[in-house]
């Protein structure tokens, strides 16, 4: 076993450790850390087999977007900091089952393909450019249709946020008015019973 | 004996979504001990609740045991940014009960001296405020010229903050021989300073936004809340107590009195640096024409005041101090209250931060220029 | 033309000379790892020297003048002091991410160090993607940002955290925007390419007045993107006392602080490859003479002396201006900076294709 | 206006208010249980009381009764006027003016920290600047604190 191989399982058990930690740890906010070690994990391993492009797309796509939007939403949730309870055994149960289908599926996929010997040679070699060209290609092999697609895709993605952030306040009202007047607050008088009824002018 | 900071959580009453934040009692902005506990819902203030007392001596009470000419000294630690405007009021009730003629040597040395402290404390509420912003700079700015402030009062009073200066029937000592030059020479300098300050905060694009059209304070919120000084004025309300109840001889010199009608932070800023230049419109008019004659009226060495109710006004750099001594005839006060400034302006911030951000509380409570001793007391 | 390539070079020959090749790239690795480090600590140490005497000076006071000649060891013994004083971890926070919090944005700011060129042939790791590497990388950092603000368990900490966040994730598009328009015009991704493609003149005179925009777009957008003032939103010491880091003390607070200064060298660097021809000398068209004395400027000279200009440049803006409160600074973004760098890029491009530019 | 004008003027809107011209400003004194409806004719009618300027209390333990002590101003007429009203010192309580004059409440928060007024209908009384847990108030002449006070 030589370096390039060791480190190569280095990286494997990293990326497995921190994705079990990322679906067995009680805190959200830790499993969304571990999700996070886990995907810089699978960069690492494209930065190993020297396709720097699709590295730094993930580390752009996923570590800093997809991991930063969902680290944004527990933040907004109540119960970030508190430990989920423990899963009942049903659900445990099945997950494993799940596991098991979906890693003798992969496993028979991957044991059918034929790999070739692993050469010293870098095995290919893609200037950026010719990525983007083919990027924005229209004839054969060429990805402008998926590319747009996905964009559209983002697009509505976007206008969807913003129409659910524009709910928190609703049209024609300004917080300003929502907030209480003087003498209506939440404050109640605790101190003294009420005796007299005494109408107070509420002007605003 | 020392108590435990009450930290404010969440009550049950409120809302799930609103963040419970305690902004003090130590914070940056307070420029104190003040603790306002805000309720946000996300950047966006609920609800504003100042808890105050974190410096209260009681000073009220202490002035119940003290003579007629020890209590003014404690009162110079209330709004120790216009101790000399504060101790001139206490001067004037007592001499308001006596009866007493004051010199009008004394009287133009009164109405200098206070001038001076009014610019001294505007200068520390422009470089605080503009730091209260995230600008550094202007902050050693305006320490540079209140600086010479301070020494030219050191020179005459002996001391730069409490100056313990005005005495019932005048002032304590005569000017130092330096004063007239000094100040002439701050004077000179001032003015190219003014200039400046506009140059580097007035101007600027970012501090305009940042304050236009934020906390804004209606013409009859201002009345209601009783807020007196620049935060009134700013508002469009006439509450200089120099030109409405005129005292000493601001009925001999001409100044303006500064009205802005926006009630913004903004318009709260502006009114200040206004008033920067009709403070040095007055000094400019009495620092040559300084009468001579006696510092202060002849006076017994106790001081019995009538019995009878006594109230006397001064504009601070506050605002509307008043000083209201309850006498039984006595060699002490019944009972004294002191209506500062600070207190009534305070009282308006929640009304005004509602709505806004966090940011924004900022620029508000920069603007309202807000010295806590003087809120405690 | 002097030039240190000769020196790693002769390094590097030595090394595979005497060992065996595997010893040789280990025992090259740990060389780098020790520089990286020791410019790390020098520069933490030479930037906030530097940054504390432009504010005495533009505060028409003296700064650090005790510790030392002129005040120049008064860093150092900060960070000793920094290094004696206990971490506290506060009790209900959630003591693992708070530890690993300033780590990770440390190493953050670490990697992006490997595609600079310092100087000519001097460079750790001349990646084909440079550019693209060091967007790529620095959008790590923001995480380290949001963990420390939430492990903190502190209520201004989550806000400053949250601030930071939505901050950096805003300005980064605009910073991407305006690297790419220099991509465009370079027509590669590789720093020492883009550094070559400068021989004849910088980008920031060659491309017209579209590539002033985008370099002003730049200036501003890495600023924010560093937290520095007046966007410095996620510490606004005025309003959440500390924002992020409001909970830590000694040496993690030190390695937040140190972060946010190399931060502020790494952008300002990029910045002055891209626009400001990295360490390529000043040279003007067809002014043989001038072009010629130029090189003798070391290169190493060049590139540190555009990268410090513009360092003194955001601390010029941090020492001038209030603070944006937080929707102007994002309506600033998305509704003047961005949809202004995007159609600049058209422009750019537009440039790029006719070949107008010099 | 004169002090006389005022004097008729506050005949008309509360007939039983008795007055003395001793001091700089004319005093008014009328009763607890007229205090609310007089304040809303102070404000809204003929005399346009619209600053309070001062709002205090005074504790005479001689006479077992506590003054409220009233400051206004009109900013359109420009006169001044003092009410007062008297409270019993073991029961103190008055209607709150808060709904009137938005500076009470804050003023009121302080009285009833310091004396123990108690306000009718107040938004939010609680002790503004004392801790909660404080016993007693330190501006009643009869409040002792072998703690806490200094003897001067």
């Amino acid at each position: 076993m030589d370096a390039s191989a060791i480190i190569f399982y280095l990286i494997s058990a990293f990326i497995l450790g921190t994705a079990i930690l990322a679906v067995t740890s009680q805190k959200i906010f830790r499993s969304a850390i571990w999700l996070l070690f886990s995907l810089v994990g699978v960069a690492a391993l494209y930065f190993w087999m020297q396709v720097e492009f699709v590295a730094a797309v993930q580390i752009i796509v996923y570590v800093g977007g997809v991991v930063v939007l969902i680290i944004f939403s527990i933040f907004l949730t109540h119960y970030s900091g508190s430990e989920m309870p423990k899963p009942p055994l049903k659900r445990i149960l099945f997950s494993l089952l799940a596991v098991l289908f979906g890693f003798s599926f992969s496993y028979r996929i991957i044991a059918g393909y034929g790999f070739n010997a692993a050469t010293t040679t870098k095995p290919f070699n893609v200037p950026v450019s010719a990525i983007g060209e083919q990027m924005l290609d229209t004839k054969k092999y060429g990805f402008v249709l998926p590319f747009e697609v996905v964009s559209m895709l983002l697009l509505a993605a976007m206008v969807g946020c913003i129409v659910i952030a524009m709910r928190s306040v609703p049209k024609g009202t300004s917080v300003q008015k929502q907030a209480a007047p003087i003498g209506a607050n939440d404050g109640t008088n605790k101190l003294i019973p009420e005796t007299k009824d005494l109408v107070i002018e509420d002007k605003s | 004996m020392y108590r435990e900071t009450q930290i404010i959580e969440a009550d049950n009453k409120a809302d799930g979504d609103d963040l419970v934040i305690n902004v003090g009692p130590q914070h940056p902005a307070t420029h104190g001990v003040l603790h306002l506990v805000i309720r946000l819902q996300g950047e966006t203030i609920q609800k504003v609740e100042p808890h105050l007392g974190y410096i209260h001596r009681s000073i009220e009470k202490m002035c119940e045991s003290l003579s007629y000419r020890q209590f003014i000294y404690v009162t110079s630690r209330m709004d120790y940014l216009s101790a000399h405007i504060n101790n001139h009021a206490c001067a004037m009730c007592v001499e308001k009960a006596l009866q007493l003629e004051v010199p009008p040597r004394a009287r133009v040395i009164r109405v200098l001296m206070d001038e001076l402290t009014r610019i001294a404390s505007h200068e520390l509420w422009w470089g605080a405020m503009a730091m209260d912003l995230g600008a550094f700079t202007p902050f050693f700015y305006a320490f540079r010229e209140r600086e010479t402030i301070n020494d030219i009062m050191e020179e005459t009073c002996g001391a730069r903050l409490t100056m313990n200066y005005m005495v019932p029937g005048g002032v304590m000592y005569d000017l130092h021989p330096n004063f007239q030059q000094r100040v002439k020479n701050f004077i000179q300098l001032f003015n190219n300073k003014i200039d400046e300050y506009d140059d580097l905060v007035t101007g600027n694009i970012i501090f305009q936004n940042r304050t236009k059209g934020v906390g804004v304070l209606t013409k009859e919120d201002a009345i209601s809340f009783g807020c007196t000084g620049p935060v009134g004025r700013a508002s469009g309300v006439s509450c200089d107590i120099r030109k409405l109840y005129p005292y000493e001889v601001y009925d001999k010199v001409s100044f303006d009195e500064i009205i802005e009608m926006g009630g913004d932070s903004f318009s709260r800023y502006l009114v200040r640096i206004k008033e920067l230049r009709q403070s040095i419109r007055i000094i400019e008019q009495l620092i040559d024409n300084i009468p001579e004659g006696d510092i202060q009226a002849k006076t017994k060495a106790v001081l019995k005041l009538p019995k009878g109710e006594f109230y006397s006004r001064a504009e601070t750099a506050r605002g509307e101090l008043g000083v209201y001594i309850v006498s039984e005839g006595g060699t002490t006060p019944y009972r004294i209250k002191f209506r500062s400034p600070g207190f009534s302006n305070l009282s308006a911030l929640d009304h005004i931060s509602r709505g806004s951000k966090i940011g924004d509380l900022m620029a508000i409570m920069g603007t309202l220029d807000l010295v806590i001793p003087d809120i405690d007391r | 033309m002097f030039s240190l390539e000769h020196i790693t070079n002769s390094i590097q020959q030595w090394l595979y000379s005497t060992f065996s090749p595997t010893m040789a790239l280990i025992l090259e690795c740990a060389i780098v790892m020790l520089l990286v480090i020791g410019l790390f600590a020098t520069l933490g140490l030479v930037l906030v020297l530097m940054e504390r005497k432009v504010a005495a000076r533009m505060q028409i006071r003296l700064g650090p003048n005790r510790v030392g000649p002129k005040g120049i060891l008064q860093t150092t013994a900060d960070t000793l002091k920094l290094m004696m004083k206990e971490g506290l971890t506060p009790n209900g926070a959630d003591k693992f991410l708070f530890n690993l919090a300033p780590f990770i944005v440390m190493i953050a700011a670490m990697l992006i160090l490997a595609p600079i060129a310092f100087a000519k042939g001097f460079q750790i790791w001349d990646i084909n993607i440079g550019v693209l590497y060091v967007s790529a990388v620095s959008s790590v950092s923001v995480i380290g940002i949001l963990m420390a603000g939430w492990a903190s368990n502190n209520k201004y900490s989550l806000l400053g955290a949250m601030r930071s966040g939505a901050q950096i994730v805003s300005y980064e598009l605009s910073a991407g925007l305006s690297i790419i328009s220099i991509v465009v015009l370079s027509g590669s991704l590789q720093i020492s390419e883009i550094v070559a493609s400068q021989q004849t003149g910088w980008w920031l005179f060659r491309g017209h007045i579209p590539a002033i925009i985008s370099f002003v777009i730049f200036i501003i957008a890495v600023t924010a993107e560093t937290n520095r003032a007046p966007f410095d939103l996620a510490e606004a010491e005025s309003e959440l006392t500390a924002g992020f880091h409001t909970e830590y003390s000694g040496m993690k607070f030190a390695l937040l602080f140190l972060a946010e200064y190399i931060n502020i060298f790494i952008v300002c660097a990029i910045g002055a490859t891209l626009f400001l021809g990295g360490w390529m000398p000043l040279h003007i068209g067809n002014w043989e003479g001038f072009n010629h004395t130029m090189d003798y400027v070391p290169s190493s000279v060049w590139f540190m002396g555009k990268t410090f200009f513009l360092i003194f440049l955001i601390m010029w803006f941090r020492w001038t201006f209030p603070r944006l409160r937080i929707d102007q600074l994002l309506s600033l973004e998305w509704k003047y900076l961005l949809p202004i760098s995007m159609f600049n890029l058209l422009l750019i491009t537009l440039i790029a294709i006719m070949g107008w530019h010099f | 206006m004169t002090n006389n004008e005022l004097k008729d003027h506050i005949t008309q809107g509360q007939p039983s208010a008795v007055f003395d011209e001793t001091g700089e400003w004319l005093n008014v004194q009328v009763e607890a249980g007229e205090w609310k409806a007089f304040a809303n004719w102070l404000r809204h009618d003929a005399l346009q009381m619209d600053y309070l300027f001062c709002l205090t209390c005074i504790d005479w333990p001689q006479t077992k009764h506590l003054m409220m002590v009233y400051h206004f101003t009109s900013t359109t007429f420009r006169h001044n006027v003092v009410i007062k009203v008297k409270l019993d010192r073991n029961n103190a309580e008055i209607e709150t003016v808060s709904d009137i004059w938005r500076t009470a409440e804050f003023h009121e928060r302080e009285v009833y920290d310091l004396f123990g007024v108690r306000f009718l209908h107040h938004p939010d009384l609680r002790r503004l600047i004392l801790t909660d847990d404080f016993e007693g108030h330190p501006l009643k002449k009869d409040f002792e604190d072998p703690v806490n006070m200094i003897k001067l």
